[in-house]
């Protein structure tokens, strides 16, 4: 949708676009090829495999076609720049420092992460293993894998809070991970004793804190992610703005994204849910 | 023999008497034979029809055709004067028709009660099935027919005689007017042999129709009323039992007198080439000892079901015997496998040719050179042409009819698919050939064509065992015959003791009953 | 008695105690009675789906259609009840269990009456459901809030301790013990497994009963497919991906003889319980949840050989003498 | 014709074709499927401009030629009556391994030795279970497709092996001659070896008679156990290459590498006119329908058909090319 509002600003840009059907690395290779086949100009993707896409998108910005990554990355050597959806050190910080407000006396809390092949959830568990020692009395007990399937998160779910009984908090940086939990702890009864966060969209989280299961959340606006990466292949593939490190890229209404020796940038903060403003969202995204 | 107790009194078989089954015009055609041609039967109430033939002569398919698992191509079944029409095997049950038949059909997994009220079990009010009432009904029948058999016992748990009381306990459980029995007793011991008959007795006591198919004579002239002979899909006599003899039956049966038709053949016998030493297998057979020698012709004679497929297998190495030895002109061989047989010349030609002779679905060339491959190719790389000419030159030695030679074998009649099957061990120059009922199912001219290339093989110094059930052509075509009863040498016979009497006595273990 | 002891079943039984034990000595809190009960309820879902798959493997078929069209009737589900959401549970159910149905009449029409094999015919089905959810969703996901809560809320109406969805599995078994015992067409999938020959002596209709075995795998695949998409309060394309296999295991285990005609309900109830157990219990004893998938392929492979060693049969004895010992 | 001619004067002698070889072609199931490949390769180059396109088209032979490879041993395999389902997860299980000795310091031809091994490893490991302790193939591969891959998911967890030597990258990547890639000649080198192995040799002539009648080639000397256990471990052997291809072009290896491609390939054999049930098939059909499947995932894929979609006309021409001629012949009677 973001992407659509920044074409028709910018006037002259069709957006193509495709998936989130194909769920292997070798679906999107096919993707990107019938994409480097329709001549293209750019090719904004978001990864479900770091390395995997490298040799294809290569080949892609070998025949001059602008690759850029977001939300979920590539390699470097695999495109020109990556945006992030917030920068990774703000959101491994957010989601222990969502845990902690709610836990003044300290308490466990376990993470549930996402599928195996997605970088995203690791780079943050990462990050917010570094700023561990400004919680203190958080305890982190456990990293469980959902596989970014409802089924699946929600077994992980129940199996934390059975293996640590007094659990206070589940943090699932995932979308479809913090769903499922909520959905475990409704139905573990253990509302008001675990408390779930993470990232995740407030139209699907808004049932999990009318319910309580979940006081807060927090994520960046999906529609603006859309809107800024269109915005910043739009600015490469017309030649208005070359990646390089310290560089600074337009994005429209979004400012300007400041890349770093990676060339990676940032798009924003996440904002952060609770009830009092989920009422406002829940219908927007 | 206790044939005077069993003499039907004269005033049950009036002439008068109207028949309760009928069947008229009776017409089947499978690909390739015509099973049935035509065909009249009648049954009687309260009387035992004897139905007789030769192998392949139509009497399975005459019982298939009457439980509805067959549809005639042409004739009509009429029940009680009204004509009838059964679809499925339930039909003709429903209608009071019920039958033991030749094959087992029955299902392992399933219990003994369930085996025999299969289709028709007894319902509870909710239209459940009532098991305690069917396993009461179960245990009812089986110890009328005398069977000490659980009837929670899973069905793969018994032996194949028990196996076969169930399936008579299965034709008992509908309350039938008409009773088929296809060679009832092929499977049965002596004393459960004793039971059945008991059983026919109080069925015709009861006035219903029965339909008994038998190859022993002894039962037919001891259970039945009447008697109908099939000769190759054919009707060709009926009558009552008093009225015949044994002679007139098999006259009957065959239809031509055994020298007749088997072909002259010099026997010029030479060295021993296959000698079996104390062949042994824990539940097939044991104690086999014979020789064959060169350019003769040995039949193994036996009731069905004596043991000598399997001991012919294991001499093929499709099984393997637990003791004993094998010398293959004079050098002891071990054949742990067919492929093993094969390159020590030692070949088969299996009784069941669909499933274990032709490759049904590839062409009859391929057929042919499937065991001569390294003949007819080079490096491992096939030659078609050279496979061709092999194909060619033993099929049209045996006369092979067929459109091409890359026709599909499963299109050819049963006689031409053993001819396939015969050219293909041919072409690799054996030295035993092993017929296992060479003529089963085949039509009078193959049989005649079969006979005779079997007598060229072993004048061309071939050696040939020849397993057959049918008595004219083991006596027409052996040099000598062995007869096995219940996986044992029962008999070997020779010269002036070739005779069908001394095949049959001993085949059927009769005087030699220990 | 002792036959029951030496079963399949009583192995797989006690296999499955063992298995409790090993794990309650270090987690005790995972046998509590209330975690139990939890297992369960995961477990349903499974243990519906084998049981539909149970009475087409008893036929001699295999259904690799059946978590599609779980996915596709779950879709279907959630958008109506998003676009309608005063349906009533009731009318969902009916909907859920005939869609189920038709798409296995669909598969059961192709196996009787164009004797296509069911692996080729459910391969091609599996992907075409699968496909529709895109077409129908455009890709989209129907997510909670979306749902009505009565809706989301019929799976977890607790009744006695137990949620419906775990009432759902046992009343589902309970009728398939019923079933598969006392009704002509529970006896009829034995026979046209085991012996297809025979069975047309007895006048039962093979294709016809496997027609019947794929409608009733469908309608369970139907079934679960709304309660899966409530109780998860989420419906997209890829629900349940994979999860075909998971069932063909489950029956595999349960001693379901891929050839037709052998194995049990209650066979199946305990193989899907053993592979519900080992995948709640990875994460609780801490074993990597990456090996789950390795120990489900030995499990197979195990049962398999198991069974055909087991199932052996003792074939017919000629010699009469031989008869005594063997 | 002239057979015939040659029956009527020596009545005799049985031709030895009933059918010249273009009344052959003409009724057979490759033509029919090479019917099909030119309707959709025509239909694709109207539909999308960038269609005939020298470097497209050599991309869009990327979307096939690594299942191609494993469908030929299929193809083989399920011709003689057995299946496996394992294959991807071979995949998996070889791309590990390689990915595990690049971290010992392997080089590419270690690599590519290794990934051969593993894939006869795990082919042997299905053979011995399926022909050695007789337990059927579909079950026993669905069994080891969990165990495979489970087993690179215990090596890998969530993580990958990265770091391919340079010289790798070429079997998935590299180019043998303008836009010839090193996979498509692999690929089209593999089909004739497997054309003449199924077709001109004794071997080929024995897996048609396995999977017509195992008993009967039993029977008729042919020993059984041991061509099956050949082609299971040439499917493995196929699973290596594909999997050194696979990986070389992905460049790294993940657990969940080529999921569910097991059912592709088995798709692309059926396709290709081989009887599940065994007995018939043919190597130029399994080829055709490697390019059938790639022109049309490659065709949709230009129309930005999503991935999910093309498998629905991918199951819908696999039920359609063997439902529509069983429905035109019941609709004739
Ligand atoms: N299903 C079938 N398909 C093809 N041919 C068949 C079939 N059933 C029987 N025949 C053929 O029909 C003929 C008659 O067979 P049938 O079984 O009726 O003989 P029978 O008199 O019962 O012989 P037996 O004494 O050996 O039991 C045989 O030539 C047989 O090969
Ligand atoms: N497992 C079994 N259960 C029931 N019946 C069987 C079984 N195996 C074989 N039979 C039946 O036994 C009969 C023949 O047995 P077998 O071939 O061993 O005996 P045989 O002495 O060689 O007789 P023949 O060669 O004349 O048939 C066949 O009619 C066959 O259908
Ligand atoms: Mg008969
Ligand atoms: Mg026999």
């Amino acid at each position: 949708k973001g992407a659509e509002e920044a074409a028709k600003e910018l006037g002259n840009v069709e957006v193509i676009y495709t998936g989130p059907t194909d769920t292997t690395a070798e679906g999107q290779i096919e993707v990107i090829n019938s994409l480097i086949a329709q001549n293209v100009d750019a090719i904004a993707v978001s990864a479900n495999d770091t390395d995997a896409l490298v040799p294809a998108l290569k080949k892609a910005m070998q025949r001059g076609i602008t690759v850029i990554s977001w939300d979920s990355g590539v390699a470097p050597e695999g495109r020109q720049l990556h945006l992030n959806p917030s920068s990774n050190p703000l959101i491994g910080n957010m989601i222990i420092k969502l845990a902690a407000d709610n836990l003044p006396e300290g308490g466990k809390v376990a993470v549930l992460s996402a599928t195996t092949t997605s970088t995203n959830q690791n780079i943050w568990i990462e990050e917010m293993n570094k700023v561990m020692g400004n919680y203190p009395g958080i305890e982190v007990v456990g990293t469980v894998y959902g596989d970014d399937l409802a089924d699946k998160s929600y077994r992980e779910a129940q199996g934390l809070m059975q293996t640590y009984p007094d659990l206070d908090a589940i943090i699932a940086p995932t979308s479809v991970g913090i769903v499922a939990a909520a959905r475990a702890v409704e139905d573990a009864g253990k509302v008001g004793q675990v408390n779930v966060t993470g990232l995740g969209l407030p139209s699907e989280m808004a049932g999990a804190i009318e319910s309580g299961a979940s006081k807060s959340f927090a994520i960046w606006n999906p529609i603006d992610l859309g809107y800024s990466a269109t915005y910043l292949a739009y600015e490469l593939a017309t030649g208005d703005a070359e990646a390089a490190p310290g560089a600074e890229i337009p994005m429209g209404r979004m400012g300007k994204l400041t890349l770093d020796d990676n060339n990676e940038g940032a798009m924003a903060d996440p904002f952060v849910y609770d009830e009092s403003n989920i009422d406002e969202f829940k219908s927007i995204f | 023999m206790q044939v005077s107790l069993t003499t039907p009194p004269v005033a049950h078989v009036t002439a008068d008497a109207a028949p309760v089954l009928r069947l008229e015009g009776i017409t089947k055609t499978f690909p390739g034979v015509k099973a049935l041609d035509g065909v009249t039967l009648e049954l009687y109430p309260g009387q035992v029809t004897a139905l007789v033939g030769e192998n392949g002569a139509g009497k399975s398919t005459i019982v298939k055709t009457l439980t509805g698992i067959y549809q005639p191509d042409g004739g009509t079944i009429s029940l009680g004067g009204a004509p009838v029409h059964f679809a499925t095997a339930q039909d003709a049950t429903a209608a009071g028709i019920t039958a033991i038949h030749q094959e087992t059909v029955l299902f392992d997994e399933l219990s003994v009660a369930e085996n025999i009220f299969i289709g028709h079990a007894p319902r509870t009010r909710f239209g459940l099935i009532d098991w305690p009432k069917m396993r009461r009904d179960a245990q009812e029948i089986l110890s009328r027919i005398d069977a000490d058999l659980d009837p929670d016992m899973p069905l793969r748990e018994l032996g194949i005689a028990s196996k076969h009381l169930v399936a008579i306990a299965r034709a008992l459980s509908v309350d039938a007017r008409v009773v088929i029995m296809d060679e009832p007793t092929a499977a049965l011991s002596h004393k459960e042999i004793e039971e059945l008959y008991e059983l026919v007795e109080r069925m015709r006591a009861e006035g219903r129709a029965i339909l008994f198919i038998s190859h022993k004579f002894d039962e037919i002239f001891r259970i039945a009323d009447r008697y109908t002979v099939f000769r190759d899909g054919q009707h060709v006599g009926s009558g009552l039992i008093s009225e015949v003899d044994e002679a007139e039956l098999v006259r009957l049966m065959v239809g031509r007198s055994v020298d007749q038709i088997f072909p002259q053949r010099a026997h010029n016998i030479g060295d021993e080439v296959l000698k079996v030493v104390g062949y042994a297998h824990p539940t097939e057979f044991d104690e086999i000892n014979f020789t064959l020698r060169r350019g003769e012709i040995l039949g193994f004679y036996g009731l069905v079901g004596a043991g000598r497929s399997e001991l012919m297998q294991a001499l093929f190495g499709v099984t393997k015997p637990s003791k004993g030895a094998v010398r293959i002109d004079g050098q002891v061989r071990v054949i742990r496998s067919p492929a093993e047989a094969v390159e020590n010349g030692i070949v088969y030609v299996p009784e069941d040719r669909g499933r274990q002779g032709a490759v049904i679905g590839l062409p009859i060339f391929q057929n042919v050179t499937l065991p001569s491959l390294a003949q007819t190719s080079r490096h491992g790389f096939l030659r078609l042409s050279e496979e061709f000419a092999l194909a060619r030159e033993y099929t049209e030695r045996l006369d092979l009819r067929a459109a091409a030679l890359d026709q599909d074998v499963g299109t050819l009649s049963g006689g031409n698919q053993q001819k396939v099957v015969i050219a293909k061990w041919l072409a690799t120059k054996p030295k035993v050939i092993i017929l296992d009922e060479p003529t089963k199912g085949i039509d009078i001219g193959s049989k005649a064509a079969v006979h005779g290339f079997m007598a060229e093989l072993a004048a061309q110094g071939l050696s040939v065992i020849m397993v057959s059930s049918e008595i004219p052509e083991v006596l027409g075509m052996s040099d000598r015959v062995i007869v096995m009863r219940e996986g044992l040498i029962a008999a070997e016979l020779e010269g002036e003791a070739l005779t069908p009497e001394n095949l049959v006595r001993h085949a059927a273990g009769i005087g030699a009953r220990p | 008695m002792t036959s029951f002891l030496r079963s399949r079943e009583a192995i797989l039984a006690a296999a499955i105690l063992a298995l409790l034990v090993l794990i309650s000595s270090r987690f005790p809190a995972f046998v509590e009675p209330g975690n139990l009960a939890r297992v369960f309820t995961d477990t349903s879902p499974l243990i519906l789906l084998a049981l539909g798959q149970t009475v087409v493997i008893l036929t001699r078929c295999i259904d690799l259609s059946v978590a599609a069209n779980l996915a596709l009737t779950g879709m279907v589900c959630a958008m109506l009840n998003a676009a309608y959401p005063g349906v009533p549970v009731a009318v969902i159910l009916i909907l859920a269990l005939g869609m189920g149905a038709v798409m296995g009449m669909i598969n059961g029409l192709m196996v009787w009456k164009l004797k296509i094999p069911p692996i080729v015919v459910t391969l091609g089905t599996m992907t075409i459901y699968r496909g529709l959810i895109f077409v129908l969703s455009g890709g989209a996901w129907v997510n909670a809030h979306e749902m009505s809560a009565a809706f989301t809320g019929f799976p977890r109406v607790d009744i006695l301790g137990l949620p419906v969805l775990a009432w759902i599995a046992i009343l589902v078994t309970g009728l398939f013990f019923l079933g598969i015992a006392r009704t002509p067409l529970g006896r009829a999938f034995y026979a046209v497994g085991g012996n297809p020959h025979a069975a047309v002596y007895t006048g039962i209709d093979v294709g016809r009963t496997q027609f019947m075995a794929f409608t009733i795998s469908g309608m369970l695949a139907g079934l679960t497919g709304y309660l899966w998409v409530a109780r998860y309060s989420v419906a997209y394309v890829d629900i349940a991906g994979g999860f075909e296999l998971e069932v063909v295991a489950a029956c595999v285990i349960g001693g379901i003889s891929i050839a037709g005609g052998a194995g049990t309900i209650l066979g199946t109830l305990l193989g899907a319980l053993f592979l519900g157990i080992v995948k709640n219990a990875l994460p609780v004893v801490d074993i990597s949840p990456f090996w789950q998938l390795a120990i489900s392929g030995t499990a197979i492979i195990v049962a398999v050989a198991f069974n055909s060693r087991s199932g052996r049969s003792k074939g017919r004895i000629i010699l009469k003498r031989a008869e005594g010992h063997a | 014709m002239t057979d015939i001619a040659d029956h009527q004067q020596a009545p005799r002698r049985i031709p030895d074709r009933l059918q010249g070889p273009g009344a052959r072609l003409l009724k057979s199931w490759e033509l029919l499927l090479f019917l099909v490949a030119v309707a959709i390769f025509t239909a694709n180059s109207f539909a999308s401009p960038y269609f005939l396109n020298a470097w497209n088209l050599s991309d869009a032979t990327f979307n096939f030629t690594e299942k191609a490879m494993i469908a030929f041993a299929m193809a083989l395999l399920i011709i003689a009556g057995e299946i496996d389902l394992s294959v991807a997860s071979i995949i998996a299980l070889c791309s590990t391994a390689m990915g595990a000795a690049v971290q010992y310091g392997a080089g590419t031809p270690e690599l590519v030795l290794i990934g051969l091994v593993t894939g006869l490893a795990c082919g042997a490991f299905n053979a011995v279970l399926v022909t050695k302790m007789g337990l059927p193939s579909i079950v026993v591969t669905i069994g080891t497709m969990s165990l495979f891959r489970g087993i690179s998911y215990i090596v890998l967890g969530d993580g990958a092996y990265r770091g391919y030597p340079a010289e790798f990258a070429y079997f998935g990547q590299g180019y043998v001659f303008w836009v010839i890639s090193f996979e498509f000649v692999l690929f089209a080198l593999l089909a004739v070896l497997y054309y003449v192995l199924l077709h001109r040799t004794n071997f080929g002539r024995m897996v048609y008679a396995i999977g017509n009648n195992a008993t009967a080639a039993s029977f008729s000397g042919i020993r059984v156990a041991r061509v099956k256990f050949i082609l299971f471990l040439l499917t493995g052997l196929m699973s290596g290459i594909a999997a050194i291809c696979l990986t070389s072009r992905l460049g790294s290896t993940r657990p969940s590498i080529a999921f569910g491609w097991e059912l592709e390939v088995v798709t692309m054999v059926v396709l290709g006119g081989v009887s599940i049930l065994g007995g018939s098939g043919s190597i130029p059909g399994v080829v055709i329908a490697a390019f059938v499947m790639g022109l049309v995932t490659f065709g949709l894929g230009l129309l930005n058909v999503p991935g999910i979609v093309m498998s629905i006309f991918i199951g819908l021409l696999l039920i359609g090319v063997i439902a529509l001629p069983r429905l035109w012949a019941m609709w004739r009677h």
